[in-house]
C-alpha cells in the first residue's frame, strides 16, 4: 500500500504522519510537495496536521488552494482513503470534501492533551480494527477544533453513521454533539481532530492510534482482494 | 439601545503576516492586481442604553482598555440606534 | 561594487538629510539619547579619527549596549566554568553545543524577552521564542524542544493577569505554529514582578557533529546574502531598549515592539537546514538583537575580515526607510549568510522553493573595514573589531545590601511554628507557585514530532532522539527569593535544582545555559547580588561537572527604581542513555515503597509557607552543599540505570508533602505517608531542605535499595507505601495531618490558577 | 487604484465565542449596560486597477472562494478610489 502525505508551507506533523505509516505498517510512505498535481500511483493520502500558511485568515483555507488539493478531490472521488488530521480536516472541510466547519474552541484557547474518544463506527475503512463503543485515548492539539455544522446536516451526519469518533470525556473545545472525527458519506474521507499518529507506541502515553492505520491497510487489501 | 460598530486596524508600521500571507494566496489564485492586504477586526457592541454620550464615552474607554491593544493598534467606531429586535440574539445568554 | 578597502583611516561619510550632523551630535550630545556615554562617544571618536555620524553612533550605541557587549557583566561571567570533555561549542555563537555521543550533539540556549514582554506581552512573548529558535537552527541544528521559564507579580492584578495570559499565548502562537514541542518551564508568581515579568524562552536542538555552523564570514569577495522577512521598522532600538530601566517613559518607545510571524520562521527553519545538508554554508548568523547591524559586524569581526553592504539591496517592507532604519530594524525571521562565490544561485534556487526572499546585500573584504553604503553614498564606515571586541568594560561596584545582615537575625521557623500543619497543607496545594501548571502548558503543542517521552507536569521533561535509544531531559530552574535572600546559596540551589530535576528522571546532567535576570548593575547592591549569584552558580557547576555553555544577561529589570528579585534561570539538558531508563515522579504501582533520600532540617526561609503566612520573605534560604549534592545525584543516577527505582520527584517548593501530593496525583494513585522523626512537625513537612528526592521502589527491591543508598553515602528514610485506596494520608509522628481523598486534592490543585484566572484581564 | 473594504461576519445563527467572552469581561469590568458582543473581520484589499466593474466582480469571488467561509459568515464589501499615496506601504514587498 502507497501512502502519500501533502507538505504544505507550514504543515509541521508531516513527518508524525510519514514515520507512523512507517512505523506501524512499514508500509510506503511519502512525503509530496504542495506544489505536486499528480498523486496516481498512491492508494491513500494523509493530509497532516500543523500551521499550512501559518493559519492565517482561517485555519486551512489558504492551504485550499495550493495544487496538490486538485488531485486530493480527485483522488477522493476516485475512491481512495483520504484522511485529514486536525489541519488535515479543517483543509477537508475548506476543499468541500467533508461537511461543517471548525471554529474557535470555545474557551478561545489552544489546547494540547490526551482526549477519551468513543470509537462510534467500526464497520469503516478506518476503524475497522476497533470495538465498537471502544474508547480509546488520543491526544489533540489544535486551537479551532470547535465543529459546527447546520441542524440538517448534523442529522445526516448521524442517520447516515458519518460519526467515527465522539469525545467521550470533557468536551475539549466545544463541539456540537461531541464531534471529533467524521466520515464523508462515501465512507473514503476521514477527517478528525486528535492525532492517531501521537499515539502508536506506549511511551508517547498511548498506542491507541495504531489500529487507525491498521485499519486502512485492511481496507485497502479487502479492496484488492474484492477486485 | 445603542450599537456600537467599531473597527481595530493594525497600525501603519506594524507588520500584518496574515495580511501577506492572504496576498500571496491570492496572487496563487491569479488575482495578480492585489497590491496590499491588511486585516483588521470590526466588532459589534450593544448597549442597552439609549444615553448616546456616555456610550460614546464608554465604548472609548471599552476600546483602550480591552478591545483593541493601543500598542499595536487604531480604533474608531461609530454609535447608532437600534431597536430590540434588530439585536442578534444567537449571544443572549453567557456560556 | 567590490572594491578592496585596506586604508586604515575611516573615510568621511555622509549625513543623511533629515539627521543631525556630526557636529550637531556632538555639541548637543544627542549621543545621549542612544544610550551612549559621552566618554563611550569619546572612544567612538577615537576609533574613527573623525566624528560619527547619526548612523554610525547608532551602531555603536546598539554594539555597545548591554544585551550585545555585556560591557557591565563580562568580567563576572569569566568565573563560569565553559569548558569540559564534551563540550563542542562553548559561549560566543549563538548556541553551545555538547556532544552527545553517536556523531551526534545537542544545541541549546536560553534568552531573555522581558521587556517586549512587559510592554506587548503576546507579541514580546512571541519573537522572544522565534529568536531562541533561530539561535539554535543557525548552529545547523534540528530544533526538537522549547522550555520557558516566566515570572509574573501577584495574579490577583487585573494588569498582572493580562500580562500572564498574553505572554503564555504568545508563546503558545510560535511554538504551537512552527512545530516545535514546548515541553517544559517554570511559572513563578511574586509582587517582586509585578511591572517587570520575566519571560525567558529555551530551545534545544540536535545536530550530527559535521553540520555544526558558525557565524563567521571568510573569504574574500564571498556573498553575503540576507535571508526572510523583509527589513520594517519594527523594533528600532530594541537592543537599547532591552538594556534600559522600564518607566513611564517606555510606553514611548511602543514603535520597538515588533511582531512575530512563525509561519514565515518555519520556512526559514527548513530552508537553512537544507541548506545545512547540502553543506552549502560558509557562515550563518540569525539577525536578532541589533539586527542586520550586529549580525554583519560580529561576522566580519570573527572572520578577521572587512565586509561592505549595500542597504538598497536589503529587501524593505516600507517605502523611505533611512539607513539609520534599515541598519538598526529588529524585523524578525531574517538570516545572514555567507556562501562561496559563485554558489549565490544554489541559495536563491531554495529559497525560492521554501518561497523566502532572498537578496545578495554586500561582500567579504580584506581588510578590517565596516562599510555601508545607500544610494550611491558611503554612510558608515567603521573598523569593525572597534565594535565587537572594543566595546567598553565596566568594573561595577559591589556593596551588600543591608537587609542582608538583618535577615541574617531572622528566624524563619519562629514565623511560622503556630501553623497549623493541615491548614497549611491546603494553602500551599492551591497556592498559584505550587499549583498544577497545566493552565499554562496545556496551551503548548507539546507532543508535535512524536518525540516526547515525557510531557510537562513531572520533574524534567524528556524527548528522545529517534533511531538511537538515547533521550534528552531537560529542565529550566530558579528561584528568586532564595537569591534574594542569599544570592550565593541561591546561585547554587539554581543549578543543582535544575540538575537533580534532569536526574530524577533518569538523565546524566551535560551542561548549563543560563539567563541572568537582575536590576540595574548601577546599583551596588545589585551588582552585589549578580556576582555572588555568579559565584554560586560557578561553584555548582564546578561540582556536578555541568559547563555553561551559553547564556544570556537581562540587567535593568526594575519598575520606578524597585529591583526585581535576582533571578538566574538556569536551563539545564542531561543524556538519558536508554530508554528503559526514563523516570518521572508519577508513582506506579500500589505496594511500592515510598524513600525519601537526604536528611532534612529546620530551613523555611524564602519557603512558600514563609510566604503564605508572613506575606513576605526574610531569614537565610536553605543551604546546598555541592558535595551532598553531587553524591546524591550520583547515587540515584546508578540506581535508575540499574532499574531500581520506579518514581523519582525532587523535593523543592512545598517541601515533603507537595512532593508526596504531587507524585501521586500524577501517577493516579493512593500514598500513605507515616514517617518519624525528631523534627518539628511543619519542618519536617514544610521545610525546603536541599539535596532530597523522593523515589518509589518496589517493595521486594527495598531493602536492596536501602543498603544501596546507605553504602554510597546518601542518607534514605522509609516514609511511606503507595496505596490502592485512592486516598493521600500523611502522619507524622503518628499523628494524621493530612487525609483526604485523591480526587478532591487533585481538584484543589489543577483548579487553583484557572480559578484566579477567571476574573477579566486588562491591558 | 482602488480599494476594497470587506466585512465578514459570523451568521446569525452561530454563536460566537470570542464575542460572549468579551461580553463577560466587560461585564467585569462593569459595563453592565453591554447586552451582546459580536466579533468580525475587516480587510482592506488594494487593486491596481481603476476597472470598478471588474473590481466587484473580483472582490466578490475572493470573498465567496476565499476570504470568508459561507458554512459560518456572511460578507459584505464597498469599493473606493484611493491613490497611491494613501495605501499602507507597510506590506508591499512580498513575505
Ligand atoms: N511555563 C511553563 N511551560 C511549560 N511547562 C511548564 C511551565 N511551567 C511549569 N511547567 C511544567 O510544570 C511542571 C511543574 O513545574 P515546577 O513546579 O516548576 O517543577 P519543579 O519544581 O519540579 O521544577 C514541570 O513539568 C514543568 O515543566
Ligand atoms: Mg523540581
Amino acid at each position: 500500500m502507497r501512502f502519500a502525505v501533502p507538505i504544505f508551507p507550514g504543515s509541521n506533523c508531516d513527518w508524525d504522519c510519514i514515520n507512523g505509516v512507517e512505523d506501524v505498517l512499514g508500509e510506503e510512505v511519502q512525503p509530496v510537495w504542495h506544489q505536486t498535481s499528480n498523486l496516481d500511483g498512491f492508494d491513500a493520502v494523509i493530509l497532516p496536521g500543523g500551521f499550512s500558511y501559518g493559519d492565517y485568515l482561517r485555519a486551512g483555507a489558504l492551504a485550499r488552494y495550493s495544487p496538490v488539493m486538485e488531485s486530493v478531490v480527485n483522488a477522493a472521488n476516485e475512491g481512495k482513503l483520504v484522511i485529514g488530521i486536525c489541519n488535515g480536516f479543517q483543509i477537508l472541510q475548506e476543499a468541500g470534501l467533508l461537511p461543517g466547519a471548525l471554529m474557535q474552541n470555545d474557551h478561545l484557547q489552544f489546547r494540547c492533551d490526551f482526549t477519551t474518544l468513543r470509537v462510534e463506527n467500526n464497520q469503516t475503512s478506518f476503524t475497522n480494527q476497533y470495538k465498537l463503543g471502544e474508547t480509546i485515548e488520543i491526544p489533540i492539539a489544535h486551537g479551532q477544533g470547535n465543529f459546527t455544522c447546520d441542524p440538517s446536516t448534523l442529522k445526516e451526519l448521524q442517520a447516515n453513521n458519518q460519526i467515527l469518533f465522539r469525545y467521550a470525556g470533557t468536551n475539549p473545545n466545544g463541539s456540537l454533539d461531541q464531534i471529533a472525527g467524521i466520515m464523508n458519506r462515501n465512507g473514503n474521507v476521514l477527517g478528525m481532530m486528535p492525532h492517531p499518529e501521537r499515539a502508536i507506541v506506549d511511551w508517547m502515553g498511548s498506542a491507541d492510534g495504531t489500529r487507525l492505520f491498521t485499519s486502512m491497510l485492511q481496507a485497502w487489501k479487502e479492496n484488492q482482494g474484492a477486485a | 439601545m445603542l450599537k456600537a460598530i467599531i473597527f481595530i486596524t493594525l497600525k501603519e508600521s506594524v507588520l500584518d503576516p496574515q495580511g501577506v500571507a492572504v496576498k500571496n494566496s491570492l496572487h496563487t489564485m491569479g488575482y495578480q492586481t492585489v497590491a496590499d492586504v491588511r486585516i483588521g477586526k470590526r466588532l459589534e457592541v450593544v448597549l442597552d442604553t439609549m444615553d448616546l454620550q456616555k456610550a460614546e464615552e464608554d465604548i472609548r474607554i471599552m476600546c483602550e482598555k480591552l478591545l483593541s491593544n493601543p500598542v499595536m493598534e487604531n480604533f474608531t467606531f461609530e454609535i447608532e440606534e437600534v431597536d430590540e429586535s434588530a439585536i442578534c440574539s444567537s449571544n443572549l445568554s453567557g456560556i | 561594487m567590490l572594491h578592496e578597502s585596506t586604508q586604515t583611516v575611516a573615510q568621511a561619510v555622509k549625513t543623511m538629510a533629515n539627521e543631525p550632523t556630526p557636529e550637531n551630535i556632538r555639541d548637543q550630545e544627542l549621543y545621549r539619547n542612544m544610550g551612549v556615554l559621552p566618554e563611550e562617544y569619546d572612544q567612538i571618536c577615537g576609533h574613527l579619527g573623525r566624528l560619527p555620524s547619526w548612523t554610525e553612533v547608532g551602531i555603536y550605541s546598539v554594539m555597545w549596549s548591554e544585551h550585545c557587549s555585556y560591557k557591565n557583566s563580562k568580567p563576572l561571567l569569566r568565573k563560569f566554568p565553559t569548558s569540559g570533555p564534551r563540550v563542542l561549542q562553548g559561549p560566543g555563537e549563538g548556541a553551545g553545543v555538547i556532544d552527545i555521543g553517536d556523531n551526534q550533539a545537542v544545541v541549546f540556549k536560553i534568552e531573555s524577552h522581558n521587556h517586549p514582554s512587559a510592554v506587548e506581552p503576546f507579541q514580546g512573548a512571541a519573537t522572544g521564542v522565534g529568536g531562541i529558535i533561530r539561535d539554535v537552527f543557525s548552529m545547523g541544528a534540528r530544533p526538537v524542544a522549547l522550555l520557558n521559564s516566566l515570572r509574573f507579580g501577584d495574579l490577583e492584578s487585573p494588569h498582572v493577569r493580562y500580562l500572564f495570559d498574553h505572554a503564555v499565548a504568545g508563546i503558545a502562537h510560535y511554538g504551537n505554529c512552527i512545530g516545535i514541542p514546548t515541553v517544559g518551564g517554570e511559572v513563578v508568581f511574586d509582587p517582586s514582578y509585578e511591572g517587570n515579568p520575566l519571560v525567558n524562552a529555551m530551545c534545544v536542538g540536535v545536530l550530527e557533529h559535521h553540520e555544526l555552523q558558525k557565524g563567521v564570514a571568510t573569504g574574500v569577495g564571498n556573498p553575503i546574502i540576507y535571508v526572510g522577512a523583509s527589513t520594517g521598522r519594527d523594533g528600532i532600538h530594541g537592543a537599547t531598549f532591552a538594556s534600559e530601566e522600564l518607566n513611564e517613559e517606555s510606553e514611548e518607545k511602543r514603535s520597538a515592539v515588533q511582531v512575530g510571524d512563525p509561519f514565515v520562521e518555519k520556512l526559514l527553519l527548513e530552508a537553512c537546514i537544507e541548506m545545512v545538508k547540502k553543506e552549502m554554508l560558509l557562515g550563518i548568523q540569525d539577525m536578532g538583537a541589533a539586527g542586520l547591524t550586529c549580525s554583519s559586524a560580529e561576522m566580519a569581526a570573527k572572520g578577521g575580515v572587512g565586509l561592505e553592504m549595500n542597504l538598497d539591496l536589503v529587501p524593505q517592507r516600507e517605502s523611505g526607510m533611512t539607513p539609520y532604519e534599515i541598519m538598526l530594524s529588529e524585523s524578525q525571521e531574517r538570516m545572514l549568510l555567507v556562501v562561496e562565490a559563485g554558489r549565490e544561485n544554489e541559495v536563491k534556487e531554495v529559497c525560492d522553493r521554501w518561497g523566502l526572499q532572498s537578496a545578495v546585500v554586500g561582500r567579504v573584504t580584506k581588510g578590517n573595514r565596516y562599510q555601508i553604503s545607500h544610494q550611491g553614498a558611503l554612510i558608515t564606515d567603521i573598523p569593525v573589531n572597534t565594535l565587537v571586541d572594543d566595546a567598553p568594560v565596566y568594573q561595577r561596584e559591589a556593596k551588600e545590601p543591608a537587609y542582608y545582615a538583618e535577615f541574617g537575625q531572622v528566624d524563619a521557623y519562629e514565623q511560622v511554628k503556630e501553623v497549623d500543619p493541615q491548614a497549611a497543607f491546603y494553602k500551599i496545594l492551591g497556592s498559584s507557585n505550587v499549583a498544577s501548571k497545566r493552565y499554562v502548558y496545556q496551551q503548548y503543542d507539546h507532543m508535535v514530532r512524536t518525540s516526547t517521552a515525557v510531557r510537562p507536569g513531572s520533574d524534567a521533561a524528556v524527548v528522545v532522539i529517534r533511531g538511537t535509544e538515547k533521550a534528552l531531559a531537560m529542565s529550566t530552574d530558579g528561584n528568586g527569593r532564595y537569591v534574594y535572600l542569599d544570592p550565593e546559596q541561591g546561585g547554587r540551589i539554581a543549578v543543582a535544582e535544575s540538575a537533580r530535576n534532569v536526574v530524577c528522571s533518569g538523565a546524566e546532567p551535560l551542561g548549563v545555559t543560563d539567563c541572568l535576570n537582575f536590576g540595574s548593575p548601577e546599583r551596588p547592591e545589585v551588582y552585589w547580588q549578580l556576582s555572588k549569584a555568579i559565584d554560586g552558580m560557578s561553584e555548582a557547576c564546578h561540582a556536578l561537572s555541568t559547563p555553561v555553555i551559553g547564556g544570556n544577561v537581562s540587567l535593568y529589570n526594575e519598575t520606578n527604581g524597585q529591583p526585581i528579585f535576582p533571578t538566574p534561570v538556569v536551563g539545564m539538558v542531561g543524556l538519558i542513555q536508554k530508554r528503559e531508563h526514563i523516570t518521572t515522579q508519577a508513582f506506579q504501582q500500589a505496594g511500592d515503597l515510598v524513600l525519601l533520600l537526604g536528611d532534612t532540617k529546620v530551613e523555611l526561609g524564602g519557603s512558600e509557607l514563609q510566604h503564605l503566612v508572613t506575606g513576605s520573605i526574610s531569614g537565610r534560604p536553605p543551604v546546598l552543599d555541592c558535595e551532598t549534592e553531587q553524591t546524591l545525584q550520583a547515587a540515584l543516577l546508578e540506581a535508575i540505570r540499574q532499574g531500581m527505582i520506579q518514581s523519582a520527584h525532587d523535593l523543592a517548593e512545598g517541601g515533603l508533602a507537595l512532593a508526596v501530593a504531587e507524585s501521586a496525583m500524577s501517577g493516579k494513585c493512593g500514598v500513605r505517608v507515616d514517617w518519624k522523626n525528631e523534627l518539628p512537625t511543619i519542618a519536617a513537612l514544610y521545610s525546603e531542605t536541599q539535596s532530597r528526592v523522593m523515589v518509589s521502589v518496589r517493595p521486594e527491591d527495598g531493602a536492596e535499595v536501602i543498603s544501596f543508598f546507605r553504602e554510597r553515602g546518601v542518607p534514605i528514610h522509609e516514609v511511606g507505601i503507595v496505596t490502592e485506596e485512592p486516598t493521600i494520608t500523611i502522619s507524622y509522628n503518628g499523628q494524621v495531618v493530612v487525609s483526604d481523598s485523591l480526587a478532591s486534592i487533585t481538584k484543589l490543585y489543577e483548579e487553583a490558577i484557572p480559578c484566579k484566572m477567571r476574573a477579566s484581564s486588562m491591558n
